[in-house]
């Protein structure tokens, strides 16, 4: 019962500021948006009792990405009104409509055809240590050691070619 | 019932008005003391030496006007304050300040909740603490609150990224992310961290000054440039809520810096046992205490330290704290793996 | 009862309003934003159906979706205040060098 | 004797010395020397095998030389379905025929060349190198025919000195006279020698082989072809028609007197000594396919008296001395021929050395004469050279005499031997060649008389340039201007004093019987023919009486013929003026030889002419017409294909190209470079997947 409250708060909440971030005038009141956004999807998170990526999502996303988002709105404050332009032949309204119908098949076909796997397909897997974070902390540094490694190597990456590109010529 | 809703909701009720009550007196000490460091009296007419000075300032501030400037961002100018506000107050969910007390026959545990992700928590919390500021200097449509926001936010996350390496180190010597757990850690290994990490003490104390915008790390609201910083276009009550999460926040850091470095609530020297006889003295005590020492030392600082020029705090905080915070991290995974 | 099937409309209508944001927007940070609220959708799903198998596989997934997310982040952002320093603009409709 | 391969091949190095060198850079004196080392030495050689060969028992004269294999053996088909290998060696066979053919050919060449040396000491000097080297090549050839142990290169030879008569006969090419005169020779010769290698063929297809000696085994096997016109008579007329070719025979026999065209010593040494005598000695070399082919026999008989006879006639009224003489070798020649005809062969080859001999002579005479008088030709513009040329006189009478057939000399035994056997053979045949033998006194006479006897008629010396000749470059042998008539150097009456001496003793080789010789020649002679076993007994089977009567008769013919020719040109010479007049008509035929030249020249040679034209025409018209016909269908196709190239194809690429360009126009708007159209067509895929999904299932 409180799970269904807090599900269908959450959802809406979801929902509601993501249609907000993608519907705002301003980018700036989208970014906060998206903040919200992310902090309820946090909160979902946490109902889902998967606290560590909860607070993976607020570190990383909502302090961090999203920081980097407001900062380069806030740089690039522009001169004239960024939608002043508008290419032809871009037809926005068919991708909208597009995806209104790709959700609306996705749906049926979730809805009808019981997508939900039954009961655990393996039951719960035994991992020595108890606790989410201890558990997904496990993972990463047993069964996924390489991928996490390779990840921290695509941020360095990044974080390097971000530094290049942002640098100005001189 | 009374397990599950009333007794939480009185520990927040008791906490938010604690915390409220100390930063009102919080700003109250840091006048007296800065004027005592000036050779000044402070405050002296407002009641006996001035101690219904907040009670003053409360009411002026409640009672100005409060302007919205043109062409703001109207709600987003609105939603700044809150934003910075709730951040630190939420932190205080996880923030142990005591032991369990035994009340009307009841066991109760002096701390809100206690989650296995608490120091996470405290961080991601934390670093939403920023957008207040970065929204407020952007909202206000004004050249100094964008400069001093841009300012607060690149300060932020430089130095939260320090902070949160020695919270990594902490972790590895207690195992666990529950503040609670920390604790106990400390109580079981009978030795506060702030002896065995000492330069992660160190290295928390200067980022807290930092995340905190504190002197000598105040640029946002470096007044004699920004004319006040990233909240020079508020005034009135959300002005106050501005003030009000700036304090709290200080008091935030030093109560996580009591929490992971100094023991919590433990009595000095826990495994020392001659000393047992301060345990007659309640752990809350002990906790407030040393949170007490660590905002005498937040205006201590300001009273004495000048103001750091935007260069060198950034050089400080990239070239010279993360290094740090790194190399110790790695040294104390090495220790740690080298006793196991 | 809340079935994994509520967490995948939910992710799916996430990922539908990302989707619509990227075809309409003209701002390309927006339209940036909006990739993210996909990811989001995404991770909603791993997370959710890691908790219905009682498997923590998916929370990592979602780890790794996150930080492949602040890499894309970092560089897109670092790619569009290079273009925006050269051509004064965000206007993803006078990003066309594709074209050629 | 095993050098005879040799002997062709001397003359045949200097024929390449002067050829390749000499025409640049030799001398006259120095080519001349060259050609007549050559000869010289190949008569040195052939005088050395001919007494080898005599030193042999009579049997087993005949020896062989193979120098090298020319055609690998080759297997092919033969007439009874036998394969037999078509293998022709380089191989000189040497037997008494080959042996006297060979010493005529080189001693008499040797004697003209030296000549040669003198008489054409007045051409530029590339000419004189060109023309001994063509008289050197001609040896070479006719060595070749002569010692040739099989057909083929007899062949050969027989085609080589048909093309050195042709280059002789033209030595002065800028003359169109020579020039056709030689044509004229070639062509003719090209009838004959069709008959010829139609006639090897056949002989190959018959026996199997080429070699004269195995075709003579085989054919002596095969019977005689009296009644019926079989094989071997099929290859003996064939043969014959190409003899009739080389050896001046009715009807082929008109080039012989234009060939004088060409310079004296080519006319003797070609055209009386030794090419045209090839005729007689290839039938000689296959005597016993014609003896086994009497019908062929009789042709040829008929046909060599009647060219006797007829060139004899139309010598009668020549004037030209070298034509008086051409047409005496043409009679003499059918002389041989009627011998061959009547199964004398050996009488024929003996009247071919002894022709030989004389008509050589009286060839390098009459050169000399020319020479004397600065190249006229024409006997009415001589007369009383006698006291100016005595040598030449001398000679020339001895060679009349010969030719006339008064004994002792040289042609009197030969042509009586003819004569006899032609009696014995045929009267019809023996009456024409007494005629022929009575008109053969009266020219020669005639001749002599004409250019030595009576008044002096020609120009006065000092006086006018004699224009004709001096384009041929013969005039006043090179300095200035001709004073008058005299004896020719040593170089040239040499040689005639020599065949002099030859016309006079040649005849005692073959001293017949019935006056007490041994005929040797004859039994010299015999093997050669032997083999096919002719029925040609050594002695005359009439009684010696018949043919010593024969013998008288023949002589006071010859008498009566010299003496007429005395009468009429020397005792009173208008009276031969009166009777041309009176017998106007007679005279113009046989001036104009029988009008033969007209007749071939509209019969055949027009026809041909027009035959070639009609061709040509159905050439032009059909074969051109189909030709054109076909490149212009071509071209009309290709025109049409071109079109449909330009129309249909290109109209294709190109209508396809536009087509793709349009297309290009319109589907590049998709490629608007905007990110969000890329996007939302993969939404569209991902729709259209969805969808699927959905739906189908």
């Amino acid at each position: 019962m409180a799970e269904a409250i807090a599900f269908y708060v959450l959802a809406a909440c979801i929902l509601g500021f993501a249609v907000l971030v993608v519907t705002a005038k301003n980018p700036v009141h989208s970014v906060v948006f998206l903040v919200l956004d992310f902090l309820c999807v946090a909160a979902l998170y946490v109902t889902l009792g998967a606290e560590f990526v909860a607070a993976i999502q607020v570190l990383v996303y909502a302090g961090g990405i999203v920081v980097l988002y407001l900062f380069v709105v806030m740089l690039v404050n522009v001169k004239r009104p960024p939608e002043a332009f508008r290419a032809g032949g871009r037809h926005a309204t068919l991708g909208l409509a597009l995806a209104g119908a790709v959700l609306v098949e996705a749906a049926a076909i979730a809805v009808w055809s019981r997508l939900s796997p039954a009961a655990p397909a393996s039951a719960a897997q035994t991992l020595p240590v108890s606790g989410n974070t201890e558990q997904v902390g496990w993972l990463l540094y047993t069964s996924y050691l390489v991928p996490f490694e390779v990840a921290s190597m695509l941020l360095l990456v990044a974080m390097v070619g971000a530094i290049v590109l942002a640098r100005k010529e001189s | 019932m009374v397990e599950l809703v009333l007794i939480p909701l009185l520990k927040i009720i008791v906490v938010l008005n604690a915390t409220l009550l100390g930063v009102t007196y919080m700003v109250l000490l840091e006048r007296k003391v800065i004027a005592w460091a000036q050779s000044r009296l402070g405050p002296m007419r407002v009641g006996p030496y001035g101690v219904l000075q907040p009670v003053a300032d409360a009411m002026k501030l409640m009672l100005k006007e409060d302007i919205t400037p043109a062409r703001a961002d109207k709600w987003v100018f609105t939603l700044a304050p809150i934003l910075s506000m709730v951040p630190a107050l939420v932190v205080y969910a996880v923030i142990p300040f005591g032991d369990e007390v035994h009340l009307f026959g009841r066991r109760i545990s002096l701390y809100i909740t206690d989650i296995n992700v608490g120091l996470l928590y405290v961080v991601s919390v934390t670093s939403v603490g920023v957008y207040g500021i970065i929204l407020a200097g952007y909202s206000s449509n004004s050249k100094w609150p964008l400069l001093a926001s841009l300012r607060a936010s690149a300060q932020l996350i430089s130095y939260e990224i320090a902070i949160t390496l020695t919270l990594v180190s902490v972790v590895l010597m207690s195992g666990t992310l529950s503040m609670v757990g920390i604790v106990t850690s400390q109580a079981s290994q009978g030795v506060w961290y702030a002896f065995i990490q000492p330069m992660a003490f160190v290295i928390f104390f200067i980022g807290g000054l930092a995340e905190t915008n504190r002197a000598p790390f105040d640029l946002p609201e470096a007044e004699q440039e920004l004319t006040g910083g990233f909240h020079t276009e508020y005034s009135g009550m959300r002005f106050a809520l501005f003030f009000l999460a700036e304090y709290a926040n200080m008091i935030v850091v030093s109560s996580v810096a009591t929490t992971l470095f100094l023991g919590g609530w433990l009595r000095p020297f826990p495994n020392v046992e001659f000393l047992s006889f301060l345990g007659i003295v309640p752990g809350w005590c002990w906790f407030l205490l040393k949170s007490f020492i660590f905002l005498y030392l937040f205006i201590w600082v300001r009273a004495t330290l000048p103001r750091y020029r935007y260069d060198q705090l950034m050089r400080l905080g990239w070239k010279v704290l993360i290094p740090l915070a790194i190399a110790n991290l790695i040294l104390t995974a090495i220790v740690k793996v080298a006793l196991a | 009862m809340i079935t994994p099937t509520h967490y995948l409309l939910l992710s799916m209508a996430l990922f539908t309003i990302g989707l619509a944001g990227v075809m309409t927007r003209r701002n390309i940070i927006i339209v940036f934003m909006s990739i993210e609220l996909m990811l989001n959708a995404v991770n909603i799903n791993l997370v959710a159906y890691s908790a219905q198998v009682q498997n923590l596989v998916g929370q990592v997934f979602a780890i790794f979706v996150i930080a492949v997310a602040a890499a894309e982040a970092a560089v897109g952002l670092g790619i569009l205040l290079a273009f925006y320093r050269n051509k004064e603009t965000v206007n993803i409709d006078e990003m066309n060098l594709m074209k050629w | 004797m095993q050098y005879i391969w040799a002997i062709p091949l001397l003359p045949g190095l200097g024929a390449l010395v002067n050829g390749l060198v000499g025409v640049r850079v030799f001398s006259r004196r120095t080519a001349g020397l060259v050609a007549c080392t050559a000869m010289g030495a190949a008569l040195a050689l052939s005088l050395v095998a001919f007494w080898q060969l005599l030193g042999l028992p009579a049997e087993m004269r005949s020896y062989d030389v193979v120098v090298a294999q020319w055609i690998p053996s080759i297997a092919s088909a033969t007439s009874d379905g036998a394969r037999a290998a078509l293998q022709v060696p380089w191989g000189f066979r040497l037997d008494p025929l080959s042996a006297m053919m060979l010493l005529v050919v080189t001693g008499i060449g040797t004697l003209i060349h030296v000549y040669s040396t003198a008489y054409m000491h007045d051409e530029p000097r590339g000419g004189v190198a060109r023309f001994f080297c063509y008289l050197n090549l001609f040896c070479f050839f006719m060595l070749l025919l002569v010692l040739g142990s099989n057909v083929l290169v007899m062949f050969v030879g027989w085609e080589g000195v048909g093309l050195c008569s042709y280059l002789l006969i033209g030595y002065w090419y800028e003359k169109p006279s020579a020039g056709d005169a030689g044509k004229k020779a070639f062509i003719t010769n090209r009838i004959g020698d069709w008959g010829f290698i139609l006639g090897i063929f056949l002989l190959f297809w018959t026996f199997g082989t080429l070699d004269f000696v195995s075709i003579q085994r085989a054919a002596s096997a095969m019977p005689i072809e009296t009644g019926h016109f079989g094989v071997l008579s099929v290859i003996a007329l064939l043969l014959f028609v190409g003899a009739t070719g080389k050896s001046a025979q009715i009807p082929l026999f008109v080039w012989l007197p234009d060939a004088m065209e060409g310079p004296t010593p080519v006319s003797a040494l070609i055209h009386a000594a030794t090419m045209v005598t090839a005729g007689v000695y290839m039938l000689g070399r296959n005597a016993v396919l014609f003896s086994h082919a009497p019908m062929v026999l009789q042709i040829v008989a008929v046909v060599g008296v009647l060219t006797a006879f007829l060139a004899a006639t139309i010598g009668l009224v020549q004037n030209d001395i070298k034509r008086v003489l051409a047409y005496s070798t043409v009679s003499q020649l059918g002389y041989m021929f009627t011998a061959v005809g009547v199964g004398a062969f050996s009488a024929g080859a003996f009247h071919l050395m002894t022709h030989a001999f004389f008509k050589a002579l009286l060839f390098l005479g009459s050169g000399s004469v020319i020479h004397a008088m600065a190249g006229e030709q024409d006997m009415r513009r001589m007369g009383a050279l006698k006291r100016h040329l005595p040598v030449t006189f001398a000679t020339m009478t001895i060679g009349a005499l010969a030719i006339a057939g008064i004994p002792p000399l040289a042609g009197f035994f030969s042509k009586d031997e003819i004569l006899f056997r032609a009696f014995e053979a045929n009267k019809f045949i023996w009456v024409l060649a007494v005629l022929t033998a009575f008109m053969t006194a009266f020219y020669m006479f005639r001749l002599v008389a004409l250019t030595f006897l009576g008044a002096y008629r020609g120009p006065a010396w000092q006086g006018d340039a004699h224009g004709d000749r001096a384009v041929a470059g013969v005039d006043a042998h090179g300095h200035g201007a001709w004073h008058g008539p005299h004896e020719s150097p040593r170089a040239m009456t040499l040689p005639l004093q020599l065949l002099a001496a030859g016309a006079v003793l040649a005849g005692f080789v073959g001293i017949p019987a019935a006056l007490g010789g041994g005929n040797a020649i004859e039994h010299f002679l015999a093997p050669s023919f032997a083999v096919a076993g002719v029925h040609e007994t050594a002695g005359p089977t009439g009684s010696p009486g018949v043919e010593l009567g024969l013998m008288l008769f023949s002589v006071l013919v010859a008498a009566a013929g010299i003496g007429l020719a005395w009468k009429l040109y020397v005792a009173d010479p208008e009276m031969s003026e009166r009777l041309a007049t009176r017998f106007a008509s007679a005279h113009r035929l046989l001036s104009r030889k029988y009008y033969v030249d007209e007749f071939y020249n509209a019969t055949f040679i027009s026809g041909t002419m027009a035959s070639g034209r009609a061709l040509w025409t159905f050439d032009r018209r059909v074969v051109d017409g189909f030709v054109n016909g076909a490149s212009w269908v071509t071209m009309f196709g290709s025109w049409l294909s071109g079109l449909t190239d330009r129309a249909v194809v290109d109209g294709l690429v190109n209508g396809i190209g536009n087509r793709l360009q349009q297309a290009s126009y319109t589907i590049r708007r998709l490629q608007t470079g905007l990110v969000q159209n890329y996007a939302m067509l993969m939404l569209f895929g991902v729709f259209a997947f969805v969808s699927l999904y959905l739906f189908v299932r």
